[in-house]
Order: structure tokens, then sequence, then C-alpha cells
């Protein structure tokens, strides 16, 4: 039943240049993450040469400080920033979901105070209360994850609330009501559908969010400690003031570039899928 | 209208700070571990009993919570932010010392950014389908995309580091005692780049949403019927579509500021630049709690009248919230 | 005869993904001073379409391809954007489809009643105001209203406000695309009556576009009927309601019911709208009309006049076995 | 015809809050929607509800369904007071009343078959039976909305089919179950010409066949003409007039009525007579008028008509009247 709108999506999706790119790019870091053990020449944390050697043909990248090979560091790297950012943005985007129905489908006095509440949550600076919050329970994986999460399901849940509102006066949705088919059914056979490919694209545009937001932590030296993800990496290259010498070309850029690309592959898949969704600007291209 | 749409936001703002306020509160005493630690820094452990006791009694914290509680918004609302005993310095006195250069560097940060945005959204949705078009969003996207220190590092890198044109850290230089014009120039110099970056990292949302905006105004039938009336290409857009493709922009610039704000901190950390962001950097660092949740505080607030001021702007752009007896 | 418009063979596409829509095809008609000529035809026939294309306003993926424009023997097509600039509003105006979204919300109706004074003519911004007043109590409107904004008005003032901006300039024809569209029967009665007499007061000429047969025959001096981007027939009211001769005109007149006619049956015309997208050249009735025969679907007939000021597109005129 | 009623509206009333003023100075003004209405549909018989936007009719509708929960009244369907039923018996009674929506285009799921939107009643009401047995009604439905061949149908998406064949798949789901009333609301307004006729004269033809009982609601008055064997004309959320069709359209007394049926019998004879048949006027409906809906903009108004709520009375043996000036226009008029 799904199925035809499922393969319409794909198309439409897959006939668009920026969304097949963006596609291309998350299957690429998927695959990095997933045989980082084989690809890396080096174990991240072996001191395996002279400490700030320039790239040559053993160390492709150079090594840091402590004679750490950057590029195993940065292919290790990939794990910890894709993890982050998939479960941060998927716990949010769960929470905004819980959020967004409840509040589009009973709507009254529930659906109020739940709108306020995001709206509260939109006015503060994320950024500074996710510093605070982190100084205070101590930076560590799970901690950055529910930071993360905590903070960012707000927009999400109004994107689907309204989704859930447009759905709901659907005529279809009366029409099944009218027929007497029970709430169950009818959440399940004509909301649902409707919510999930908007939240896929919010769980992809949330994933680019918590990807740079988990660097712009660590960067800070609020990351975990124990691994090192890109934004650590980079914390370090400041630490050790690396982007005022030659170093910077493989020390600081490659670093940014992966977040940025990483970024950029969600991003473009988000767009591309909020564009299948919203017909209005796909009318207008 | 206007009235009542004022007075709902005062209070969605006075419930933010409130909130703000008590989590500040809250934080150090549910947090296991020592208070005195979250109270006074981490220096807690070279103190004398005396001194300790001292910190106690000025937190009051064998009184009960609630009279702690009412201590700590009175010290607040008096402007008596603590005691940093890691620098030794009364908080509000440090605040003051660098809430002026988050100011310019934010304020100006903002205002660019917001112009910008708002220009480049309007051409790229004038031109929609052509190349110029597809070229901005790409350009444009790839900008949200990166993480706005490394953007800073690579200015530094490049401005800095290998061409020498740029200072490299601070908001003025040290010891040179400019003064008059001299000095201008100088404060201009090291804001070119974190403002730069500050701009490059936070312009994509007010293009983006512009572009979006316009795009559904030249689809609106008074457009059409503008051009309908003879009047002039330019007009229309300046004078027809513009204003009202602005209202959606009004509202998400709201939003931005706290992600502005956000983006300052970060910023202003690699730049060593000295505003209140870079002071809760260095205060994270040396893990002084009190320094910390003060920063914290005047951001969140910062971000409050702003909002609040936009709050005040937004009715003359929108007529619909504006008018006596709409 | 006074012509005021006339044209000629008008030709509009759209290019889609799939190929070019034929949107509006060889379509031809005039209309004299002081006449209402009513274009009639169901959603998606292209009607206005032609109302853009007269006023020169359809935009890329759209283009006119073909055919003239004479506007008081100007051709508009060929027309230059400077010498529109000074025809539009002064000698052509338009009240659009629902004035609800073509009025701009930001700014009051004074100013974009003025905005189009001061546009075309050389008078103070004094003058510019009192002539606003002028329009808005003509169209029923309390003049001293002009500070208000849209959203202030209901839909059926908002309508008038459209036609006093129509008529700002003293224009001498005035297009009316579909305007009375989702008002309530009495209020859209009303503005139709509105239109009806500032027609005659003014000796305007006047399109009236629409959907709605009964309203059309009832104030309009000629009616030219539109199906799938071609005018099937074009004539004067009478004509067209006693001696229909296109097919679809008459399933078109026997679709409704009539309420001073009771025992009608109503009829509806099987199959629906052709894709026009690489429309075979054949006629565009073809696949629904109840008298079709070999000729109909291979070749594209002609529209000509069969009796004075009576035209109509069909073969079944020239085999000669019409009723 | 049996002339027993299945379907008995009393004092129904729908209200709206509206709420206004500042924060601290909150104002609720109640709407109402449907202001105390009664009416009956015999078995057999179509009602036509017939006003304009905003007058009250679909809500009057949505009641009736159960989507939307009266204020006030009582709504009788074959003997049961629907007002009182908890959502599972309403559910269950709904096999026994379906509605028609006005829009083709959103009515239908467009992820799903016409095959599963038609199963979709039987799901809900027989789910004890067949797969074929399922699937051989769901092919009668479509036969019966004369969609042939039926299995062309069943495997096409919504967005296959054009507007008229789609508002026939509506009509195919709401009679699969054999019910014995029909609400349609406004079912053909968002149809072109050309294949409105065809609708109606299938709803027609069903209701001979299945012996349907149907409230029938439009805002054309040709329209409802046509089909209705009496007609509700409601103003306001008020019924201003109801009579059977004939005395309506021959002899309306109510000014409105008078107003519509001038405009849409001729409408040369309107504008000619506008100034005796109506005044401008906008209607807010946020004011609580104390006197007559329709004072504002009838131009027969005297003083009663400003102060007093006119009721609801016979004139001619089942057409009854909402007007304190009846028999004084009728005077007029005659």
């Amino acid at each position: 039943m799904v199925n035809s709108r499922w393969k319409k999506y794909w198309q439409v999706l897959t006939s668009n240049n920026i969304g097949l790119f963006g596609l291309i790019l998350l299957v690429i870091f998927l695959l990095i993450a997933l045989l980082a053990p084989i690809l890396a020449p080096f174990d991240p944390t072996d001191r395996v040469g002279a400490p700030f050697t320039k790239p040559n043909g053993q160390f492709l990248l150079g090594t840091n400080d402590v004679g750490q090979d950057i590029l195993s560091e940065l292919l290790y790297g990939t794990r910890i920033s894709l993890l982050i950012g998939v479960i941060a943005a998927f716990i949010s985007i769960l929470l905004g979901c819980l959020v967004g129905i409840v509040s589009g489908y009973y709507g009254g006095k529930v659906d109020a105070f739940l709108m306020r509440l995001v709206d509260l949550v939109l006015v503060i600076p994320f950024l500074p209360l996710m510093i605070l919050l982190a100084a205070f329970i101590g930076p560590s994986f799970w901690n950055i994850v529910l930071v993360i999460s905590l903070i960012s399901w707000a927009s999400p849940a109004r994107v689907i609330r309204s989704q859930v509102l447009t759905l709901k006066t659907k005529g279809y949705v009366e029409a099944a009501k009218s027929i007497g088919t029970n709430i169950k059914v009818i959440l399940a056979r004509h909301i649902l559908p409707g919510v999930i490919p908007i939240a896929l694209s919010q769980f992809v545009l949330a994933a680019s969010h918590s990807i740079l937001i988990e660097a712009s932590l660590s960067f800070l030296g609020l990351g975990d400690p124990f691994t090192k993800s890109w934004g650590t990496i980079l914390y370090y290259a400041q630490a050790r003031g690396a982007f005022l010498t030659d170093a910077w070309i493989w020390w600081v850029l490659p670093p940014g570039l992966l977040i940025t690309t990483l970024v950029i592959g969600f991003a473009f898949t988000g767009y591309s899928l909020e564009e299948i969704l919203n017909p209005r600007l796909r009318k207008e291209r | 209208m206007l009235g009542k749409f004022i007075t709902g936001k005062l209070l969605q703002y006075f419930i933010v700070i409130f909130l703000m306020l008590t989590l500040n509160f809250l934080l150090p005493r549910l947090m296991p571990g020592n208070p005195l630690v979250f109270l006074a820094g981490e220096d807690v452990g070279f103190m004398s009993s005396a001194e300790k006791d001292a910190i106690l009694d000025k937190y009051g914290l064998n009184d009960s919570i609630l009279e702690q509680y009412g201590t700590y918004i009175k010290n607040i609302f008096t402007g008596d932010f603590g005691y940093s005993y890691q620098q030794k310095r009364p908080i509000s006195e440090l605040l003051m010392e660098r809430l002026p250069w988050t100011m310019l560097l934010t304020g100006l940060g903002l205002v660019l950014s917001t112009v910008i945005g708002v220009m480049f959204g309007a051409i790229s949705a004038w031109r929609r389908g052509t190349n110029t078009d597809a070229n901005l969003l790409t350009v444009f996207m790839f900008l949200s995309a990166m993480p706005s220190f490394w953007v800073g590092m690579i200015l530094v890198s490049i401005f800095s580091a290998q061409l020498g044109w740029l200072p490299v850290f601070g908001a003025e230089s040290a010891w040179s005692n400019y003064t008059g014009m001299d000095r201008f120039f100088d404060i201009g110099k090291h804001l070119i780049l974190p403002l730069a970056t500050l701009i490059l990292i936070s312009v994509t949302s007010t293009f983006m949403i512009m572009r979006y905006s316009m795009l559904n105004v030249l689809g609106e039938d008074y457009i059409m019927m503008a051009k309908a009336k003879g009047v002039k290409e330019k007009v229309i857009k300046y004078k027809h579509a513009m204003r009202n493709a602005l209202l959606p922009v009004a509202t998400v610039f709201m939003l931005s500021l706290g992600f502005t704000l956000g983006g300052a901190t970060v910023i202003e950390t690699v730049f060593a630049y000295p505003g209140v962001g870079r002071l809760m950097f260095e205060s994270v660092l040396s893990r002084d709690y009190p320094l910390i949740q003060a920063t914290f505080l005047i951001i969140t607030f910062s971000v409050v009248i702003a909002n609040f001021l936009a709050d005040l702007i937004y009715p003359l752009l929108d007529p619909k919230v504006g008018s006596r007896n709409g | 005869m006074n012509t005021v418009l006339s044209v000629e063979n008008l030709s509009t596409y759209f290019k889609t993904d799939k190929g070019i829509a034929k949107a509006v095809e060889n379509v031809s008609f005039s209309l004299n001073k002081g006449e209402m000529l009513g274009l009639i035809g169901e959603s998606g026939c292209g009607k206005t379409t032609v109302a853009q294309s007269i006023l020169r306003l359809i935009e890329y993926p759209g283009k006119v391809v073909s055919g003239r424009v004479l506007l008081n023997g100007r051709d508009l097509i060929k027309a230059s954007e400077k010498e529109l600039s000074s025809l539009r509003w002064k000698e052509i105006s338009v009240i659009p489809q629902s004035a609800m979204n073509a009025l701009n919300p930001i700014f009051t109706i004074g100013d974009q009643i003025m905005e189009s004074i001061l546009l075309h003519e050389n008078v103070s911004k004094r003058e510019a105001l009192q002539r606003t007043k002028t329009l808005l109590e003509l169209v029923g409107i309390d003049g001293e209203r002009w500070r208000s904004y849209p959203h202030e008005f209901s839909g059926g003032m908002k309508q008038r406000v459209a036609i006093a901006m129509a008529l700002a300039c003293n224009p001498k024809l005035v297009i009316s695309d579909e305007s009375t569209t989702g008002l309530d029967v009495l209020t859209q009665a009303q503005v139709i009556a509105l239109i009806k007499s500032l027609q005659k007061k003014m000796d305007l000429s006047v399109i009236l576009i629409s959907h709605d047969l009964p309203m059309v025959t009832a104030i309009c001096d000629k009616i030219a009927i539109m199906y799938a981007g071609n005018i099937v027939e074009w004539a004067s009211t009478g004509d067209l309601l006693k001696n229909a001769r296109h097919p679809y005109s008459q399933a078109l007149l026997n679709a409704s019911p009539d309420l001073g006619n009771p025992e009608k049956e109503v009829v509806s015309i099987p199959g629906s709208v052709p894709n026009l997208v690489n429309f075979p050249n054949s006629c565009r009735f073809h696949t629904r009309c109840p008298h079709a025969f070999d000729k109909c679907r291979q070749e594209i007939p002609e529209f000509k006049e069969i009796k004075n000021g009576h035209y109509t597109a069909c073969f079944l005129e020239e085999e000669g076995n019409h009723g | 015809m049996d002339k027993s009623t299945l379907l008995k509206v009393s004092n129904l009333k729908k209200t709206f809050i509206k709420k206004s003023g500042t924060f601290l100075k909150r104002r609720k003004t109640e709407v109402y929607a449907v202001n105390n209405i009664n009416f009956e549909v015999n078995k057999g018989e179509i009602l036509g509800i017939i006003g304009e936007s905003g007058c009250g009719k679909t809500s009057t509708a949505r009641m009736v369904m159960r989507l939307m929960k009266e204020t006030k009244g009582e709504i009788t369907f074959e003997g049961v007071n629907l007002c009182n039923l908890k959502e599972s018996e309403t559910n269950k009674i709904r096999k026994k009343m379906q509605m028609i929506f006005q829009d083709p285009y959103d009515t239908l799921n467009p992820g799903m078959k016409i095959l599963d939107i038609l199963m979709e009643p039987i799901n809900a009401h027989e789910k004890g039976l067949t797969y074929e047995e399922k699937y051989q009604k769901v092919i009668e439905a479509i036969e019966a909305i004369e969609l042939r061949p039926a299995q062309d149908f069943i495997h096409r998406f919504p967005h296959q089919l054009s507007g008229g064949q789609r508002q026939r798949i509506a009509i195919a789901r709401a009679i699969i179950l054999k019910p014995s009333f029909i609400a349609a609301d406004e079912p053909t307004s968002m149809l072109d010409v050309s294949v409105r006729a065809g609708i109606l004269n299938l709803l027609l033809d069903l209701r001979k066949k299945m012996g349907l009982t149907m409230m029938f609601i439009t805002h054309d008055l040709s329209t409802a003409s046509y089909m209705c064997d009496r007609i509700a004309v409601m103003y306001q959320g008020k019924i201003v007039e109801i009579g059977p069709t004939k005395k309506i359209i021959q002899h309306p007394s109510h000014p409105y009525t008078k107003a519509l049926v001038a405009v849409v019998k001729d409408l040369n004879h309107f504008i000619k007579n506008r100034e005796k048949l109506i005044l401008d006027g906008e209607v807010d409906s946020t004011k609580e008028e104390k006197g007559c809906p329709f004072v504002a903009r009838c131009p027969h108004k005297e003083a009663v008509c400003h102060t007093q709520v006119p009721e609801l009375e016979d004139v001619d043996r089942g057409h009854s009247v909402s007007c304190h000036c009846h028999i004084e226009l009728l005077e007029k008029t005659s």
C-alpha cells in the first residue's frame, strides 16, 4: 500500500542530483566508519612516529604533537562523529515525534502547553546551555548525546505537529472516521504514513546539526575524553597552535573538510527529501 | 491585538528567565560531589577551613533551600553574580569588561549576516531556476555545513599566519596605547576575521528563509496584479515583494539570536577575543563553575532582551499584528 | 462597429517535463465598444491563460507562440515593455481571480489604488487620493476607509476594492477573471450587478471570464465557449441559447439544472478532459463527442463563421448533417 | 412513500468560543455555528440543506455524522439518540449512516489503491468475511457506481482517476455497506459542470435502487431543486425556511430565500430589483444579534426584527418560515 509512495520518493530523490550526491556521500562515510580498522594504517592511539612529522610516504597526513598518525585518527574519528550525530538525532526526533503527534492529534490544552514549551526551548541559546550542562555533568559520550538531544527536539516537534494537523484535516481521515474505522487503524493507516517521511527528513537534518554541535563541544574540550572525534583533533590542533604553522594544511584542514562533507551529505539528503515532501517547493523548481 | 501579542511574549520571556535562573540555582546543588567545588571553583582543596566556612556562609548553604533561592534571586537582580575565586574578582566586574566586545561582535555580525542573507536570498529567488540560483544555493549550503571554529582557524591560518595581513588574536593590540582614530582602526583590524567567521556561519539560515519566503511571495496574486497594473519590475521587487517576504525573516532573526550568540562563544575562543563567550570558555577550562553560570545567564538575558526588541519592531512590518482594530 | 479588442489566432504553449502543452490554440474573437463578452469554460480549459496572454502576463515556462492581440489597432504581443506599461491600466485592466490574494496585505487599499493612478497619470498625490475616495464610493464603500488594510475587509468588499482599482484610470477594456468565484451566491450576484451597472455607466468593454453559464447568459451580450484550449463556439447570447451548434456547447447547456425549468433532465458529458501535452492534431472534443466520426480524429476543424456573427469549429457543419 | 421518520434533529446547537482581549482582560464570546435547529428526515426522501458558506450547514452534517460534538440538542436515528452513545457504539451505528465529502481530491488517501480504500469500511464492520467475499462486494460497489469494467479500477491509485471518477469511488465507499442514510456534503461543488450531472443522476438512481435516505448539502439552489424532495434554507446557523421543494421555489416566503430564488431564476430580474431584494451589509457572526439574524441585509425590516428572534411557523402544510413579516410580504408581492 505504501510501497508506491516510497517508490515515488525514491524516484524523486535519485532523479534529483543533489539528493543522490548526498546519499552517495553518506554511504561512503558509513563504509569508512565500518572499515576504519582495515583502512587505517596505524592504531590512532599508538605513538608511531616523531611528533610533528610532515606528511610523507609513511604518514600521509603527518603526525600530531605526540606522534600519532593523523590519517588514522581521522578514519577512526568518523565512527564517533557519525555515531553521536545519528544517535542524538534519533533521540531528538523520537522526542519530537512524540511531542508533535500528541500535540497535533489531541490538540486543546495539551497542545497549547507543549507548544509553549517548544517556544521556550527555542528561545534558549542552546550552545551556551550545552556548555553549561556539559561542564556540570561532565564530558562523556552519552552525556553529549543526551545534552544534544535534550535541546534539539523542539524544532522537529513543531514541524511534525504541523504535519499531523494537516493530515488530521485531510478528507480521507475524516472519511475513515465517518466509516467507523477505529482510532488505532486511522493512526496506523492514515496518519503515520504521512508522518514518517517528514520525520525521516527531519532526522537527516537533525543528524547534520548534531554532528556540528558535537564538533563544537569537542573543540571546546567538552568532548568524550576517551575517544577522539574530529572536533577533538581540532581541539588539540588549536591547543598546540598548529593553525599558526604550516601544519594547518595537514592537521587543521582535513578534519574540518571531513565534518563539512559529512554534514553536506546529510543536509543534501535532507533538503531533497524535504523538497519531495513539500509540493509547493517542488513546483517552483 | 498588539497588546496581546506583546504581553504574551513578555510572559514567555519571564518564564525563560525564571527557568534558566532556577536551573542555574539547582545545578550546583543537585550534582553529586562537594557543592563547594561548584560554588567556588576547584581551588577549594587549597583553602583553609575558615575560608570554606566563609563561602558556605556567603551562599547561605546552611539555610533552607528556599531561603537560599530567595537570596540567589535577590543577588542576581541587584547585579551581584558572585565572586570568582579563580580570578579573585567579582564576577559582575568581569562580565562588564567583556560584554561590550561581545555586543560589538555579535551586533555587527547579526546585522551584516541578515543584510547579506536577505540580499542573496532575494536574488536567488528572483532568478529561480537559473544557474545563479543553483550556485548560490550550493555555496550557502556549504557555508552552513562548516564548523564555525574551523572556519575561524582556516581564516587565521591564511590571513594571519601565512599572509600576515591581519592580527592573530585579541580585540586590540596589547601595550600599544593607541588613541583616537588609530585605536579605532586597530580594533577594526582585529574585528575583521572573527566578524567574517560569524557572518559566514550564520548567514545561511537567513538566506534559506528569505529565498523560500520570496519564492512564495512571488507566486502570490498581488505580484501578478502589480505587474498587470504596469508597476515597474524594480518597484515590484523592492516595494511589493520585499516587505512581505521579510516577515518570516524577522521571525527567524529572533530564533537565530541564540544561535549567533552561541556561535560567538566558539568563535571568540578561536580568536581569543575578550568577549563573554571566551570568558565562558576560560571558565570551563579552569572549572570555575560560578563564572560558567554567570556567563550563561548573561548570554540568556541578552538573547531575551534582543528577542523582545525584535518583537517590538515586528508589528511595524506586519499590519495584521500592528493594526489597532485588526 | 467600433472594435476595441481583436484577438487573432492566439496560441500559448507551456513547456512541461513531458512535452509541450498547447494550453491555448488558435483562439480568435473580438469585442466592440461597450460590449460584454462572456468567456466560458471548465477549469483548465485555458480561459485564464487567454486573459494572461492578452495582458502579456505569461511567464516562463509559458509562451505566446503566435497570433495577434489588437487593442484599438495596436498589437499587444509585439509591444515593447515601455509601451505596455503605458497601455496597462489606462487602456486595459483586470479584476483578478481572487481579490483576497490580489491585494497586497501590507499596504492600505488606498495606497494600492493610488499607486495605479500615480503610475499612469501626472496628478498630485492629493488629487489621486481624492479620486481614490470617489472610486471607493462608486463601488459602494465609504471613501474614508481608504486607510484600511485588506484584512479588515470581507471577501465581497475586497472584490469591490479590486473593481475600484481596475477602474482607477478609466480603462477602455476590463477583464474580469472569475472575479466572483468563491463568494456567496448573493454577494456574487451583487458584485456582478455592480460590474454590469458600471459597464453601462462608463460604456466599458468587458470580458467576463467564468465557468458559470447561467450567470454569463444572463448578463453578457456575446458568449465564447472554450474547451481544452480552443474556442469551440462564439455567438451572441440569444443565438447561442436558441441555436447552439457545437456538440460541446449543446452538452454544456444541458449539464446543469435550471430552476426555471424543473422538468429538465440534466445530462453529463461522458469521459474527461484530455491531457493537452502532445495532443494529436484532431478535434479536441472528439474523445467525448457523441457525433464524432473519422475526420474528427484526424484533422483540426476550422473555426469559421456559419451565420452572421456566429462562429464555430465543427466538421458537422460542412457535412451538413447537423440538426 | 413510507412517511416514517428516520432521522430527527431537535434543538441542535453548536457554539464556538472566541477569545479576544489582552492577556489580563480576557473576553470570551460564544459564536453560534448552529443555533437551535429542528428538522426531520423521512425514510426514502432527500432533504436538501442550502445556505452560504459559514451558515452552519456543514457543521450540522458533521454533528449528525458524529464527527463533531454538539453543544446541545438531540439527534435521533432510527429511534436511538446518537448524542448519548459511546465511541464504540457510534462506530457500530456508522454502518447504517455514511457520508460523502466535498473534495474528491482530498477524500481518498493518495497512498492507497482503490481496492484498499473500498475494503476499509468492510474491514471496519464485516471482519468475518473471507477475502473473496470482500472482493466481490468491492466489485459490486464499483459496478453500482457505473465504473466499468470494475477490475480495471481496483488496482489504480486515486491520482490516476479524474475528479468525477474519484467522487464516484467516494460514493462507492459510502454505499458498500448498504447503509440506510447518506449525508452528502456538497458532493459536486468541486467538480466540473460537465461531470456534475452524472454524479447527481447517479445519486438519484442509487436512492431509487437502494431505498436510500439522504441529506444533501449544497449552496446551489438549482442543484437542490433538482435533487431534493424538501429543502431547508439555513442562514447564520438557523433554519429560516423549510418545506417541499416546489413550494420553496414557487412561493419563497423568507426574504433571504426570495433573494436566492431571484438570483438563480433570473439574474437580470435580481439586478433590476436588488435594492428591493437585499441590502448591502457585512455579516459579522461574532456579534450577537438580539433579533432576526437576517436583519442586517433585509430590506423590509421593522422594529420587531431588531429585538425579537422570529420563530419557525407553519405557513402551508409542511412549509415553515421564520420571519416576522412574511404575511405582510406575501400581500405585497401578490
